[in-house]
């Protein structure tokens, strides 16, 4: 018997005395290396959806959280939560709800395969950056989009889809996030609020007469939009035309007088009104 | 990359969140959950140790794949048991002492009281204390349910690594020695000579790239045909926990 | 450290320690049931493998040798592991078996040589327990185990001359010729100093 | 003794890769090499679990199991040792490095069951190495681990740029690269024989 006993109890103590000291070295490490859990800062990253898109300007949810938990202010940065996000952190840190204005990505150029043509046939590699490093891309206008799809490889929300060469925002699916904004080469795609109705869908600022001969929907810099403009609203840049979306009334006027239609509705519904000298804001 | 990765990343309420971590094991999810959706050798890339040393020969793929049912559904009871026993802070060496104390017993009563099993099995036995997938399942699935999901995950993750473990091993035997079960095939030992190169390790990488890449189409086939109500593989429901996997591109963690 | 080392910090080492020693308990148990289990089995195989060298030899002595002879054979690196001799039934010597152990591929490679009292190996006997098969484990055929049969051992058997390496497991057969040369050496050894 | 030390970091880097010759530890290296900073963080994981571990493992194995004959309590220490190092280098990495720890996920844990560390320790007793031998072999196999991994990265990112079959996109053709890497480092077989005439 004893000598099974001693068999037995020999390991047993040996690895007893290993456990005991392993796991009095893990305590000891652990009460070194103490990372103090932070409480608001896990509610707050239970509420926002973990998309780590970066449209609130901070490096993905985590950092969102981190600040929110530290200082507490601008609850509503975050466009993928929507409202009811913002909601419900507005009541983890005790502050009052702001309403997030929600924004949609617009991209700023309607020059498909019909309206432009190509200066050379591209056959590197299938990226926008790669292509627009090539003497500005193979676009006849080389503010134009390139249609390479690096935006909609970086959209998580897969609201951008490319049709006959340039890329389609479908508004439903967007979250505002943002990101396809920075990964864009040609800087076309611009966060509008949803409540926009027009926009310059154009980057051009070539004179007209250079714009006509290599798109025949850009915006040729007539100037014929800002006079019609009862807000004075729209503005020019070099040859190109800009809205300032806060002065718009939302008139269309500037849409009908558009020659070259360079000024588009920016969604289907968006051609309520045709008189230009109404007044009063839209919904 | 799949385009639209996150789509159905919006917010849920508190409430939604809960009724969301709850619901999501019943039985029939859990089983088919590992042999399909996520299968620890295709789908999770867990275990290739072992995988690409033993899927030389079907016998012994299956033996392997015997082995690791076995030993996972009984060691994952076990840890689902101890579950609240154990604190967090040595969670990853208790597991891992139970699963090797386990392993090892097993070993022991097969090589003294079964001969015949200890001469197919023997070897790979202490291969599976090296195996990742009991660990990685001690920790993500047993470690936080309750005994009996854990024994039907043990076992339906012991099924699908056997399943993949017998497909890879086939394929590796018949295209490696021209024999299946070590019966010679007809054709294979005259008109086709077998390929050194599938006995190799490397041949066995290849062998896993191209079943991944099935897995692959036919997830993709179903995805397009919305039949199979598939949750995202690494089976966290949010993105946020995803434990950024080898199979991280199969499903809809965040990409780094 | 900020707050005093109570009593409940030490909570997770002692339930570990406590979690680790059941487990060692419950194994030393099984360890010490099963070890003459596990050891009739080995002696079975090691008393068949002998048998298939000698099959009319009917006892097996280990071979006894004065230590000067160990620390010499053990300071050339060729100390076989177990040396027996092999008695026929009416007494008279047979040969002599000498078993050794090498690393292969995979692991631990056993070779069991049997060598007759005339001084050519009579067979030879490979296990190779954690190769993998079809590879490694080819170091047990008898393909290549019978090359060795008849070779004396006067000179030192050279792979891809006497003997065709196992295609694909070189590394295992190199191990295990560098076994069998290590019992011929030995065997070379005592024959010098009279006691074969 | 330097060209004993030399033989041993030379087969454990080039000739025996833990990765890509003895194929062990593929779990992590698939997983994590995904990209360039998590895989050098994870190898330096490795290498430090690998040294300390074999420092710990040795005396263990030759002080205590050996004289009393618990051969069989080998792999159950060796893997607690592991696993309590993992544990302390995870909290230890947790704090100093949290992005670091985010990014490595579940593959810091799975360093404990990672075959290619528990496969040095016990290399160093099966081939009995002296302390200092099996410090050098445990240092060959991380430096072997950290090239396999470094090199296996750089192809992985060259992979993600160049356009793939849609079927055989991610894994798959993670795979196939590995096995041609795996299929490079067969030609070091015979390189420790006649660089050094062992």
């Amino acid at each position: 018997m004893p000598q099974t006993l001693s068999n037995i109890l020999i390991p047993t103590g040996i690895m007893l005395g290993i456990a005991l000291l392993l796991g009095l070295l893990i305590v000891l490490v652990s009460r070194a290396f103490a990372v103090e859990k932070n409480e608001t800062k896990e509610k707050i990253l239970e509420a926002l959806p973990g998309a780590n898109c970066g449209g609130c300007g901070f490096a993905g949810c985590e950092g969102y959280a981190d600040y929110l938990s530290k200082n507490g202010q601008n609850t509503a940065l975050c466009a993928v939560g929507g409202v009811d996000c913002a909601r419900e952190i507005a009541q983890i840190l005790g502050k009052e709800a702001a309403i997030p204005e929600k924004k949609v990505a617009v991209l700023r150029c309607q020059g498909t395969c019909e309206q432009t043509s190509k200066r050379y046939v591209y056959l590197g590699t299938s990226s926008c950056h790669a292509a627009a490093g090539l003497l500005g891309g193979p676009n006849s206008c080389t503010f134009g989009c390139l249609g390479f799809g690096d935006c909609t490889a970086v959209c998580a929300f897969g609201a951008l889809k490319l049709k006959d060469g340039i890329v389609s925002v479908d508004r439903a699916l967007c979250h505002g996030c943002g990101q396809c904004v920075k990964v864009c080469p040609k800087k076309l795609l611009e966060l509008m609020p949803v409540t926009a109705t027009v926009a310059v869908r154009c980057q051009n600022e070539w004179p007209g007469a250079r714009t006509r001969k290599n798109c025949n929907i850009g915006c040729i810099g007539c100037q014929k939009c800002v006079r019609s403009c009862p807000q004075g609203a729209i503005s020019m840049r070099e040859s190109l035309a800009v809205i300032d979306q806060s002065k718009c009334i939302h008139c269309d006027a500037c849409v009908n007088g558009c020659p070259t239609h360079a000024i588009a509705f920016l969604h289907a519904g968006a051609a309520r009104n045709t008189a230009p000298a109404a007044t009063g804001t839209k919904a | 990359m799949s385009e639209n990765k996150m789509k159905d990343v919006t917010y849920r309420s508190p409430d939604e969140r809960l009724a969301e971590k709850k619901s999501k094991y019943t039985p029939k999810y859990i089983f088919l959950n590992g042999v399909l959706f996520e299968n620890p050798a295709l789908r999770l890339v867990l275990g290739t140790c072992p995988l690409l040393a033993v899927t030389i020969s079907a016998k012994s793929s299956l033996f392997m794949g015997l082995a690791v049912l076995f030993v996972l559904t009984a060691s994952e009871a076990i840890i689902s048991l101890l579950r609240n026993v154990i604190p967090n802070k040595v969670r990853i060496p208790a597991f891992i002492t139970i699963i090797a104390t386990f392993v090892t017993i097993v070993q022991m009563t097969i090589s003294a009281y079964l001969p015949a099993l200890n001469e197919s099995l023997g070897i790979y036995i202490p291969l599976i204390v090296v195996n990742c997938i009991l660990l990685a399942r001690a920790e993500t699935f047993a470690s936080k349910q309750k005994v009996l999901p854990s024994i039907l995950d043990g076992f339906s993750m012991g099924t699908g690594f056997t399943l993949a473990l017998l497909l890879m091993g086939t394929i590796r035997e018949i295209l490696g020695c021209g024999t299946f079960f070590d019966m010679q095939l007809p054709l294979f030992g005259t008109v086709f000579e077998p390929m050194m190169f599938f006995m190799l390790p490397p041949g066995g990488f290849f062998v896993f790239g191209i079943c991944i890449c099935l897995v692959q189409i036919i997830m993709k086939k179903q995805e397009k045909h919305g039949s199979s109500k598939e949750p995202s593989p690494c089976g966290t429901s949010s993105s946020s926990d995803c434990l950024s996997c080898a199979g991280c591109s199969l499903c809809k963690g965040k990409e780094e | 450290m900020a707050n005093k080392f109570k009593f409940r910090d030490l909570l997770p080492a002692l339930i570990l320690a406590l979690i680790c020693g059941i487990c060692v308990f419950l194994l030393a148990g099984t360890y010490s049931m099963t070890k003459d289990a596990i050891a009739k089995q080995e002696e079975e195989g090691a008393q068949e493998r002998k048998l298939t060298i000698f099959p009319e030899a009917r006892s097996f002595e280990t071979f006894q040798y004065s230590d000067a002879i160990k620390n010499e054979l053990a300071s050339k690196g060729i100390e076989p592991d177990e040396v027996y001799c092999a008695y026929s039934s009416d007494g008279t010597l047979l040969g002599y078996i000498f078993v050794n152990s090498g690393f292969g591929y995979a692991g631990k490679i056993v070779t069991t040589t049997g060598i007759s009292s005339g001084g050519d190996i009579v067979m030879v006997i490979a296990t190779a327990a954690s190769d993998t098969p079809k590879l490694g484990k080819e170091v047990e055929g008898r393909p290549f185990l019978d090359g060795f049969s008849g070779l004396s051992t006067d000179s030192e058997i050279v792979l891809n001359k006497d003997v065709s390496a196992v295609s694909g497991a070189t590394i295992s057969s190199r191990a295990a010729t560098g076994c069998i040369n290590r019992a011929r050496e030995a065997y070379q050894l005592l024959k010098e100093r009279g006691l074969v | 003794m330097t060209k004993e030390f030399l033989i041993i970091i030379f087969s454990a880097i080039l000739v025996d890769n833990f990765v890509l010759s003895k194929f062990m530890g593929i779990c992590s290296f698939l997983g994590v090499s995904k990209n360039l900073k998590t895989a050098m963080g994870m190898s330096g994981a490795v290498v430090c679990v690998m040294l300390v571990a074999s420092a710990i493992t040795w005396p263990i194995q030759h002080l205590l199991l050996n004289p009393l004959k618990l051969g069989y309590l080998q792999t159950l220490v060796f893997i607690l040792v592991i696993a309590a190092l993992v544990q302390m280098i995870e909290m230890i990495m947790k704090k100093s490095m949290p992005p670091l720890h985010k990014a490595l996920g579940i593959y810091l844990p799975l360093i404990t069951t990672n075959c290619a560390v528990l496969g040095v320790t016990i290399l160093n007793i099966n081939q009995n190495y002296t302390f200092a031998e099996s410090m050098v072999n445990a240092l060959g196999a991380g430096i072997g681990f950290t090239l396999s991994l470094f090199l296996f990265s750089g192809v992985r990112s060259r992979i993600d740029k160049a356009d793939v079959p849609e079927a055989l996109k991610g894994l798959p053709i993670t795979l196939i690269s590995a096995s041609l890497v795996a299929v490079s480092f067969l030609g070091f077989k015979g390189l420790v024989e006649n660089l050094f005439g062992g």
